[in-house]
């Protein structure tokens, strides 16, 4: 569309757009803004106030963030893997296949969504401990692995998916499992991508579970570190939380920045003419 | 013809044992018996909606069947995966993989089955070149032209060398000149690698001149099942008649002429080529409208009452209002039962002096 | 024959689902039926084990005054946050997918709540609400000179407050679905309808709406479910307070469960907040499903 | 062969904590081979017993665990704890019991049991800005010593701009999160307990509670000297700092804060009186966990020993900010010589004198949560001091009658 | 007919202006300048991935325009959004609304246009009868065949009665009859209504026989521009002359025959159907293949070492490795320069009595 001369409705939704996301990352570059300052300045915006480091320094002096890293790290990677796998047969399945039972067992699926893992955490303490799985990565993993909201958002994206392709791949000789790989999942990659941000974001910053399985550095989580930080009896120090909040949320931030291009342009791609 | 670069293989035939195919009320195809033998080129035919596609994804194995039998080399695959049918098909809406390359495209099934890296490239420069498709190997199928993509989809479907063959409209966006060159490499193709093929189309044009055996379908029903030759000249019944040959068959009740208002249970017919510029010919017409198609010049007329469409040479012009005699042929008179619709060759001649008396 | 192709379909299907029903139901539904079974015994403590007292806790339940008053909390929650995350996302979708000015500073604006852990977050928004020196207070003095307002410590506001936080943190994350499902709509059908004289609006509510639906019950579904369990940022913001005035069904069960220890009573209560989800999605779900998907 | 211990603390000032008791328990474990301690950093209080019950319940309990002293009627409830007693034989024992200050040990013993050592444990004190008192004509130099003076200075300290937005509040109780304890100050000043030393009998509606409650109100409604509704308690330092408020009520966890921060000069008061001094104590002690073989108990027991030992004690005491809870303690050299460089350290101490013991009671986070909402709801006036008071006797009556 | 129950409307002019289109570093549309008449009836003809879709896309707005002008009813439009330039258009690929009903989408500009009620379900009523969809009304797009689906876009385009209709390969996937029908609707409705038709087609019948004007594209540029019958009889390139016509025009170089060796540097071209069986005559042919086409046989040969087609009439059947005599008018010779491909009409004489020699 060549929209020559001055199109005010594209005009104002660009206004709009923009003041919606100015409010939307306020309080990020509020963290911004206080972690590069003195704590005189978490109250008082002054274009000169002096920058320091120190907040950081202070941040990553409360634990050893460098090894939290490593385990979150680990323990998303542990996830995702995990989900994806999971996920995506389960999917395949209520999307592709007529088996009966199949309306009961994604009713069962859906349930999950509505369990909140947190909730069952005694029972599930018990279990790991049962598979002598206390304080590890794992632990933190397992429960999470299967997860309703993944089934349910790949099976929708797989069934949007146009029924020839599947049946050009059956023809051209390709099992159910070949055409599960070449033609299904290349196919939801942007579906892949969304969630596998949405859950790397929900693993990284989750917490309370995470904190009862594990007892030591070499399993604990970034927001472990990020805790001591919050909650505390003698004020809050919003300098050194939001320096911590950057610290920790920094790789993600960046992750998503670099992704987003490739992000943007899977879902170009993906898109069937 | 680069296609003698493929080895010979031998087709299979396929049965069809009264195949039916339920959509819950609608009988998308009823009761179906076709027999294709092996090595055959077979167009299924017939108006949009009389299910030649459902036909054929049964045949591959695509959609269950509601009831009957399918075999395919004498063996029943009813219950058989198309993974396991051992055919190739090319789908009415191309089904490319857009995520794959063009040339990724047509490899994917060599690939399933692991085919040595250098074999498959070989096979994919022959298949690319035949198809004209070497400067877009690297594009993806949302970049090409809808009869780009067409063409990536027979490639993907003749790469393989399979005995069996399924095609689905696979020319309706090539151009003229295209589908005609096509229709004479696949044609060629077939013929030279010696597998079956069962090829839809709503076009006769394509039927008749590729197929060994034509199926004309209407409604889900088989209406004849003949060499292209035999549906043209000897219509089982007044649909076959007007749906071969363009312009359509004339078809008229037999009391429209006077002179045989003594037989009205007969419906006659007369092609448009098969009648001609005959002064002092049994027909007297009015042109109505005319048609210009280059070669040749289709009048549109009136004949006692009855519409009536002439093929005439672009030499004679003629123009609308002007009335022309014609004449045919005695032979040329098609006579069919009015009501079952069974065609009388019995009466033709009968008929045909009566008429021209 | 057809009966082999079906068996066929469905061992794949069961071969397909057995790993992830394995999780499922070993860290999910297992303990959630333990969960549900306790509900009916006495919690225990320390020499006395759990007996059984049949429905004693679900009658505790109906005349506990702080569970309805959680339960019409976490209505007006969801009322409050639901329409405008799932309105927001919509639009928020709708620019980002357009070419715009800055496209991906904005696109990226959007998405960091879902990106910012919630307890950094919450206390950010602790600040923003502080009366006196805080940002809203600051920014709403400077502007129109109001007082300063106690959001967090006013029952009548402290909800809404939360609510505002929620709706910042969720209309990103859905945004991302619309987004992807935006890009799923053909263009040809924008173009045909652009053609047949439609303006923008028009297109938006005839077409891509209605397209969107499938994903609009996704996110509805998400979004209710969000509604009874976001509540991290609670513990930060008001704990609660005041006197419950912002407590929710979620954040009731863990301080029953989890702070008063009376596990009984709050497998009692996760049964109610089950029953209320599962009526709630799955009815939703069930019922739209059929509306919604139009192939 | 080494005994092995797992030990569960919380952190609730900041960073520096969790830091210095690892410091202290490597320290340990290198003087004593024969023992090795993990020493796990459990989130906050909350989420410290949370997972100290999980562990429990799911067989894996720590030998030992900080956590508040006032949970320990629960824990006794949830069978998790057993005695320090059995472990303490010698006389050299008992006399170390009988070292810590007793206002701390009345958390910490129950039944003519020894439950709990203190450890990270503080009291609230009042702090003021000595350059407001200064600007509003009041001697810079001396707090409010009673109720009345409070109010009194507080209406001098409380200052509007021209619109009549109240720009400087005179005095701050913060009262989110949990508001009984510095309630609490109030209502023991007024001569009332809140709950017997059983912890199954609460004295909610006492009418001396209603009255301190009253007090409370009116600061904000009545007198307008305190910012009206629920007053956040980690923004509170904040707000003294930005000049919001001239007068604060908070723990002496504060301290270092405070003086880190403060722009100005301020001054750090006991709590002013109304028939006597009074405040709560408040903060962790350390529990043994059922579970443990002898060996392991034993040698717990020697680390909490060797742990709130002057030295350690002091190093802890000055890292962090709490009150050393053995008076020895304050008489080491390192202590003296940070008194003498900071002597509101010594506020609270001297104050312990009046201090009592927190709200503490079976069921505890229950009935605290009934007294919170109580209190929550009169502060933003949804109900009236006396009501709100009775309602939560009555649910409290409720849940502890299985307790007497 | 019955179209005629719609009220006239007259049609607008269309103008191209040197419009080009590029995509990265292919230009799709080549400086392209065409003047569609109002009221005219103009079919883009052209080989596939040729820019007749992009050309169209460009005049209903929906594709931007390189550089270059569009012009409808002399007005500048080139930066005007297509709701705005008051036209239809049938898509290529349907683009129906698939969560609309058949009636939905037809109406839905009506809809939008906030037709009366009354008003909108008489004309729906009208288009599907005419379209054969009367029964289909409620269902959605998705429970349709390919050719269903096509006849619910074109009811859709033509239910508004705009002064200007697109169409992009409307018909393709309609089987022969019906496209048959279809054409002639077609073609009434619009002289009836008299909207300006720009009609986009790969087939070249189709071009010729609905077309005032065919505008033949190539490689995105304009190859001709002209009524049909001038197409066809007289191609103003080699290219035209090849993809004009089926089976296409033989070219052969000059110097094929000995007789016009001297003259090497034109192509010279003769219809198949202008060839005739002539004993005597002066081509000699070796008949290659020979493909039956019901009304007539197409035959493949060679003559002079250059291969031909032919049409014959069925009535004369010859076989594969026959050898015929043929002659043709020496008014059907086309002469075209082989370096600028220019049409030579003075050299058409000359060169048709020495080949006759
Ligand atoms: N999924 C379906 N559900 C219901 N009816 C269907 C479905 N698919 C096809 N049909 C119906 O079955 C009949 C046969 O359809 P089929 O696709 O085989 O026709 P076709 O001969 O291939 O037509 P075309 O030439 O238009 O492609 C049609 O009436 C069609 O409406
Ligand atoms: N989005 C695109 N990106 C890049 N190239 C494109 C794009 N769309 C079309 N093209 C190219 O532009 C040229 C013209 O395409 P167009 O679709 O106009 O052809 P067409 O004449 O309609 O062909 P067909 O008869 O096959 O539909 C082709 O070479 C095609 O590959
Ligand atoms: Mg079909
Ligand atoms: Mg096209």
């Amino acid at each position: 569309m060549t929209g020559t001369g001055f199109d005010l409705d594209r005009l104002l939704n660009t206004l709009a757009a923009w003041a919606l996301a100015l409010l939307w990352v306020l309080p990020l570059a509020y963290a911004v803004w206080t972690a590069f300052h003195p704590a005189a300045f978490e109250a008082r915006f002054e274009l000169l106030a002096p920058l320091t480091l120190d907040n950081f320094e202070k941040a990553s002096n409360a634990a050893p963030f460098a090894r939290y890293f490593l385990n979150t790290f680990l323990l998303v990677s542990l996830i995702l893997a995990g989900q994806f796998f999971l996920c995506t047969l389960a999917a395949f399945a209520f999307a592709r296949f007529e088996f009966p039972g199949r309306t009961f067992l994604f009713t069962l699926v859906l349930l999950q969504l509505l369990v909140m893992p947190d909730i069952l955490m005694v029972e599930n303490y018990q279990t790991m401990r049962l598979l002598n799985l206390v304080d590890t990565i794992p632990a933190i993993a397992l429960p999470y692995i299967a997860s309703g909201f993944g089934i349910f958002l790949l099976r929708q994206t797989f069934m949007t998916i146009p029924r020839e392709l599947d049946e050009a791949a059956r023809v051209e000789g390709a099992s159910f499992l070949g055409v599960l790989w070449k033609v299904y999942i290349p196919l939801a990659k942007p579906t892949y991508l969304a969630y596998g941000l949405v859950s790397v974001s929900h693993h990284w910053n989750n917490f309370l579970w995470p904190l009862i399985v594990t007892n030591s550095v070499d399993t604990r989580p970034v927001t472990v570190g990020l805790s001591i930080f919050s909650a505390i009896d003698s004020g809050v120090e919003w300098s050194v939380i939001n320096a911590a909040t950057l610290m920790t949320s920094g790789p993600l931030l960046i992750a998503f920045l670099l992704f987003q291009r490739q992000f943007v342009q899977s879902f170009m791609r993906a898109g069937i003419k | 013809m680069k296609a003698d670069a493929f080895p010979a293989n031998s087709g299979k035939p396929i049965q069809l044992e009264t195949v039916s195919r339920l959509w819950g009320e609608t009988t998308a195809v009823d009761a179906l018996s076709i027999d294709i033998p092996a090595g055959s080129f077979t167009a299924l035919l017939g108006p949009s909606g009389c299910g030649k596609s459902t036909t054929l994804r049964m045949i591959a194995g695509l959609e269950s069947v509601s009831s009957g039998r399918i075999l395919i080399g004498g063996e029943d695959v009813t219950g058989r995966p198309s993974s396991k049918r051992d055919l190739s098909m090319v789908f009415q809406s191309y089904a490319l993989f857009p995520h794959l390359s063009v040339a990724e495209n047509i490899i994917f099934g060599l690939k399933v089955r692991r085919v040595a890296r250098g074999d498959r490239d070989q096979r994919l420069k022959k298949v690319a070149d035949l198809l004209g498709l070497s400067q877009l190997l690297d594009r993806k199928p949302g970049q090409l032209s809808g009869g780009q993509q067409q063409r990536v989809a027979l490639g993907r479907a003749i790469i393989g060398e399979k005995p069996i063959c399924l095609m689905d409209e696979p020319l309706s966006n090539l151009d003229a000149k295209l589908r005609h060159e096509m229709r004479v490499e696949i044609r060629a193709l077939q013929q030279q690698l010696g597998f079956t093929m069962v090829y839809v189309t709503h076009d006769q044009v394509e039927a008749i001149t590729m197929a060994d055996q034509v199926v004309l379908l209407n409604k889900g029903r088989l209406e004849q099942a003949a060499p292209p030759r035999e549906l043209y000249e000897k219509p089982a019944n007044p649909f076959t008649a007007r749906f071969i040959g363009t312009p359509p068959m004339n078809l008229f009740p037999a009391n429209a002429f006077k002179k045989l208002s003594t037989a009205p249970d007969f419906q006659l017919g007369v092609r448009p080529e098969a009648i001609h510029p005959h002064d002092g010919g049994p027909l007297v017409a009015d042109i109505r409208t005319v048609e210009y198609l280059g070669a040749d010049i289709l009048a549109d007329c009136v004949v006692a009452g009855t519409s009536f469409q002439v093929r005439l040479p672009t030499a004679k012009p003629v123009a609308p209002g002007e009335r022309i005699e014609l004449g045919f042929e005695p032979d040329a008179l098609h006579v069919f039962d009015a009501d079952s619709g069974r065609r009388r060759d019995d009466l033709v001649a009968e008929f045909g002096t009566l008429l021209r008396s | 024959m057809r009966d082999f192709t079906f068996k066929r379909d469905w061992i794949y299907g069961w071969l397909l689902l057995l790993p992830a029903l394995v999780f499922l139901f070993a860290f999910t539904h297992i303990p959630a039926v333990t969960t549900f079974l306790n509900s009916f015994f006495s919690t225990p403590r320390g020499r006395r084990p759990a007996k059984f007292i049949g429905v004693d806790n679900y009658e505790r339940m109906l005349g506990d005054p702080v569970f309805w008053k959680v339960l019409w909390n976490n209505l007006w929650y969801a009322l409050g946050t639901i329409p405008v995350s799932v309105g927001l996302a919509i639009v928020m979708a709708l620019w980002v997918n357009e070419k715009l000015t800055g496209r991906s500073f904005v696109r990226m604006a959007y998405f960091t709540p879902t990106v910012l852990p919630l307890i950094a977050v919450a206390n950010i928004w602790m600040f923003f609400y502080t009366p006196g020196f805080g940002l809203v207070d600051q920014i709403t003095g400077a502007l129109f000179g109001w007082p300063a307002s106690n959001y967090l410590g006013n029952p009548d506001t402290a909800l809404n407050a939360i609510i505002v936080v929620t709706i910042w943190k969720e209309a990103g994350f859905f945004m991302i679905f619309y987004l992807a499902a935006l890009q799923a709509i053909p263009v040809t059908l924008k173009e045909a309808a652009q053609i047949e004289g439609a303006g923008r609006w028009t297109i938006f509510w005839r077409i891509t709406f209605p397209l969107l639906m499938p994903t609009t019950l996704f996110v509805c579904v998400n979004a209710v479910i969000n509604s009874f369990r976001l509540v991290d940022h609670i513990f930060i913001l008001t704990d609660g307070g005041p006197d419950n005035a912002s407590a929710l069904l979620l954040f009731y069960i863990y301080e029953v469960a989890f702070r008063f220890w009376e596990t009984a009573y709050g497998a009692t209560l996760t049964v109610a907040l089950l029953v209320l989800l599962s009526l709630l999605a799955i009815g939703q779900f069930f019922f739209f499903d059929r509306k919604v998907h139009y192939k | 062969q080494a005994v092995d211990l797992q030990f569960y603390f919380p952190v609730a000032v900041g960073g520096k904590a969790a830091e210095t008791i690892q410091e202290l328990t490597d320290a340990y474990v290198a003087q004593n081979p024969d023992v090795t301690i993990d020493a796990v950093y459990a989130g906050s209080y909350q989420d410290t017993v949370a997972k100290a019950i999980t562990a429990s319940r799911g067989g894996n309990p720590p030998q030992l665990s900080v956590i508040l002293s006032v949970d320990m009627f629960t824990l006794i409830d949830e069978d998790l704890i057993i005695p320090f007693d059995d472990f303490l034989t010698t006389e050299e024992d008992k006399k170390w019991v009988d070292g810590f200050y007793p206002a701390f040990m009345e958390n910490s013993q129950t039944g003519g049991k020894t439950y709990g050592i203190p450890f990270q444990r503080s009291t609230p004190v009042l702090y003021w800005n000595k350059e407001a008192f200064e600007a509003a004509g009041l001697d810079p130099d001396v707090a409010p010593a009673t109720w009345a003076e409070m109010v009194e200075f507080g209406k001098k300290l409380t200052k509007k701009d021209a619109s009549g937005n109240v720009t400087q509040w005179g005095v701050r109780i913060p009262s989110s999160g949990f508001p009984y304890w510095l309630f609490q100050g109030l209502a023991i000043e007024n001569g009332a307990t809140l709950a017997n030393a059983e912890g199954n009998k609460t004295h909610f509606d006492d009418p001396k509670v209603v009255e301190a409650l009253q007090y409370l109100v009116d600061l904000s409604t009545k007198d307008e000297v305190m910012a009206p509704g629920i007053i956040e308690w980690g923004a509170t330092p904040k707000a003294f700092f930005e000049g919001q408020t001239a007068m604060m009520w908070t723990s002496t966890g504060n301290l270092t804060n405070v003086r880190d921060n403060a722009p100005f000069k301020f001054g750090v008061a006991m709590l002013p009186k109304k028939e006597q001094r009074g405040a709560p104590t408040g903060g962790g002690n350390f529990y043994l966990f059922k579970g443990a073989s002898e060996e392991q108990s034993k040698a717990a027991v020697k680390f909490v020993q060797w742990i709130t030992a002057p030295e350690q004690s002091a190093k802890w005491t000055i890292a962090t900010g709490y009150v050393a809870p053995r008076a020895e303690t304050w008489e080491t050299e390192t202590m003296k010589a940070y008194t003498a460089d900071f002597a509101p350290a010594l506020v609270a101490r001297d104050q312990l004198e009046f201090a009592k013991a927190e709200l503490s009671t079976y069921q505890n986070q229950r009935v605290t949560g009934i007294f919170n909402d109580a209190l929550a709801a009169a502060i933003t006036g949804k109900k009236d001091a006396a009501t709100a008071l009775k309602e939560a006797q009555k649910q409290a009556d409720e849940i502890l009658a299985e307790y007497r």
